[in-house]
């Protein structure tokens, strides 16, 4: 594998070091900085987590961005949108009140030079449709963000297949978040549910059928007559949030797919990712001819932060570390590189 | 997934004039990843040593713009932005006593894709100084 | 099929009246008769349901149940039992309670001749266990009912197997509810929705969702971004407690299946169950050498009351007149005998 | 799955006396397939014309035992018979006044293998009697 030809690229996606960003422990400037510095080149930025003011954070916000993305050597590949369909009291936005909304971040996504934009979930395939031809003359690709426990055959997704295979519009697709391939249940949640008071028979039941791929949904009426507290119903519940789909469902999509959220919650001591098996993923994208970026997506923070410092950054560098090795690319980020960082100098690296 | 990071320590006060104090205020965060429009910001429950005060009692300041919480229903063009350090007031006559309080916040947020409430409840012992 | 030898008999559980006993139109009496009429001679009774005094309800009422079975030709075949764990505010039984609460409708079912007890879905297998002996010294068998959602590889289902295999006990065992069976949505459910206030995309897209084998945990999502209203929430919901298994399933667990519930919705005016495919379940348990009862649970009045005087006798018969069919008997029952029978003058036997 | 046999026609009256009239009340059944013990019974809400009468001011009566509402959590020796008809009663000084009133009932029931509260709501439009 190692030799296989392929034009993956890597990236990151500001939504990693959200710990760091909402304690101000970091800058915008020093996730574009410490995204430079892995080699993971192709930024993807949330607007409403980086861009105070959004949706008119000021020229003087664009002016810097473009600067950074100079002088640190980045480009910005992705951008995500919310759409905020409750945003009135008592009613839901209507289709054209959606559309309004999408464009709006299009817009954005165009002034901050990206590529692709990420839709999230809830946005209907009717405003996907209504936004198609817009994105396509902005140059922008739509994306429908494929995250757990949604998946192909998902029937909100059927739905939003039929728009696509209808149009046939170059501006829609998807963008698959690799939290749909969970294949054992993440130890930081397990763990995190311990801490916060579920007993063990209940979390090794959750684990145990999860890992053996059993009835999930059977595990909140399970759990409900063996007694459980609330902390024990919650890790039923996130049983049925986790999924595992053979990565090699992306094939027949690949077509559509143009660009893929890395999600990760822990990178152990020994380079891998403990619940999402990377070195399964990563050939299937190769043998489809994916030719987008790998966007790390550090999604451990909340289960880790009551027991130790976040450190976002040295989780990410540790998947890139696997991406590099993966992809066959030469290993330069070394292990401990996290500390030569100044800026992070508060921050504890034994993340676990 | 920010709940512990709600209450902001050490940002106890009374608000008013030193003989006529009117209420007490501390700093507060969004417990979610990203900044919200305020229309969609659905509650703020202030709980200090038990008591919780009335939602009529309560205000917001983000970035210098003050709201009150009843009035957020109808508020489309502000943020509380990601990270952002607010002030939650509430109006109470003679304030809180000097020393150390049970306060607890509870969030109720509208998040579109969620099929039921977000928000976040955080729990922290504040010391009021003069 | 015809002429395959088994021993497979034929019953009813009064269940399936209930919509005439709640509203007094029919007697306890009338259910015992009735049954005996369209031969189907071994009676499955609830306890809770049909006996006034419950758990006390005085030797007068044994006396008039033994004297009916005589009577009527009938035998009681099995009861039905409540855990009622939250019987007490605040606070879950704990086992040793919940223990005596099964003993006492061990005793109960005993004394009205019953071979069989149905054990209800929430009953811990730490309680099977705690009764097991006992229910053998009584003759009895206390069989946990598998009904929709619950199936083979439930978690909770597996925990009950792990004692049934474990103590190897004549007196523990299953009592499958043909519910778990649901080939296609039910139609009562689905046009009882668009009365209720559905609308129609929604209502065929649980339909086409279910009956395609769709991800029917994926509609709760889809109906949200999709902005639906209660009732069609509910369809959504609803969906998810249905299921279709293959009814082969049950061979692997014919050496503890005792007793059937033959839950059904529909009968149709050709002589089929519209959801449930009793031709395909006959000959599976045929072939496992089942020789117990097919004890019919009438369950669509609730669906259809609001619209039609339900006619539960009616469509027993028309269930009782296929299982004849099914299991090659000679087919006894007419249709349009139920209007030969006084009782229920003020039936409409137009059901559907 | 009963629910709409809970309120039963004709049964709204007046109780107390001529000269005295200390409330009313109606004949209402379980929307449940079989009987229930009282302490599952968790509430029984009457709404008469709009306005829900206090749990305090609500009393069952089963084949002639009467409970206060309040009192049905302690109940473990009486149960409510599928299909029976009881009686719920409600004080109000003066009572109603004759001719047709809007009547809803909400029960919530504890169920033990359900793991949402159970019961049902009825809502009919019955006439009061002299
Ligand atoms: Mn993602
Ligand atoms: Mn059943």
């Amino acid at each position: 594998m190692l030799n296989t030809a392929h034009q993956i690229k890597r990236g990151v996606s500001f939504y990693s070091y959200q710990e760091e960003c909402f304690l101000k422990k970091m800058t915008l400037e020093d996730c574009v900085s410490e995204a430079g510095s892995i080699g993971a080149f192709g930024v993807e930025i949330i607007p409403e987590q980086s861009m105070t003011g959004y949706p008119h954070p000021g020229e003087a916000f664009y002016r810097d961005w473009d600067e950074w993305m100079e002088k640190y050597g980045t480009t910005t590949v992705a951008t995500d949108l919310f759409l905020d369909t409750k945003r009135y009291p008592g009613r839901v936005m209507t289709l054209a009140e959606m559309t309004v909304s999408v464009r709006k971040d299009l817009d954005i996504a165009k002034r901050l030079g990206a590529q692709f934009v990420r839709a999230i979930i809830n946005t209907p395939p009717e405003v996907m449709e209504a936004c198609a031809s817009y994105a396509e003359r902005l140059g922008l690709k739509l994306l429908l963000e494929v995250h757990a426990p949604f998946h192909y055959e998902h029937p909100w997704i059927l739905r939003h297949l039929e728009v696509m295979h209808r149009l046939q519009s170059p501006a829609l697709g998807f963008m698959p978040d690799m939290g749909t391939f969970v294949e054992r249940f993440p130890r930081v949640m397990s763990e995190r549910a311990l801490r916060d008071g579920a007993r063990p028979k209940f979390v090794e039941l959750a684990v145990e059928t999860y890992n053996n791929r059993g009835d999930v949904h059977g595990l909140m009426d399970t759990f409900n007559y063996m007694g459980a507290n609330p902390v024990e119903q919650g890790i039923a519940r996130l049983s049925t949030f986790l999924t595992w789909n053979e990565p090699r469902v992306m094939l027949e999509h690949m077509p559509l797919i143009h660009h893929i959220q890395a999600k990760f919650y822990e990178m152990t001591d020994d380079g891998s990712e403990y619940s999402i098996p990377y070195h399964k993923i990563i050939p299937v994208l190769i043998e489809g001819g994916y030719d987008g970026y790998l966007s790390s997506e550090y999604e451990g923070n909340r289960h880790i932060q009551d027991i130790v410092e976040v450190d976002s950054v040295e989780q990410v560098r540790r998947q890139h570390r696997m991406f590099q090795r993966l992809l066959g690319e030469e290993t330069t980020l070394d292990a401990g590189a996290t500390q030569g960082n100044g800026v992070f100098a508060d921050g504890g690296s034994n993340v676990r | 997934m920010f709940d512990k990071y709600i209450i902001v320590e050490d940002t106890l006060r009374n608000t008013g004039d030193d003989d006529d104090v009117t209420g007490f205020q501390l700093g507060v965060r969004l417990p979610y990843y990203r900044g919200l429009g305020l229309s969609m910001v659905e509650d703020i429950e202030v709980t200090i040593d038990g008591e919780t005060s009335s939602s009529a009692s309560v205000s917001l300041t983000v970035h210098g713009n003050t709201y009150k919480l009843t009035d957020l229903p109808g508020v489309f063009d502000d943020r509380w932005e990601m990270g952002e350090v607010a002030t939650v007031s509430v109006d109470k006559a003679g304030g809180l006593t000097e020393g150390p309080h049970s306060v607890a916040v509870r969030q109720r947020l509208r998040i579109s894709y969620m099929p039921v409430p977000g928000g976040g409840t955080d729990h922290k012992t504040l010391t009021l100084r003069h």
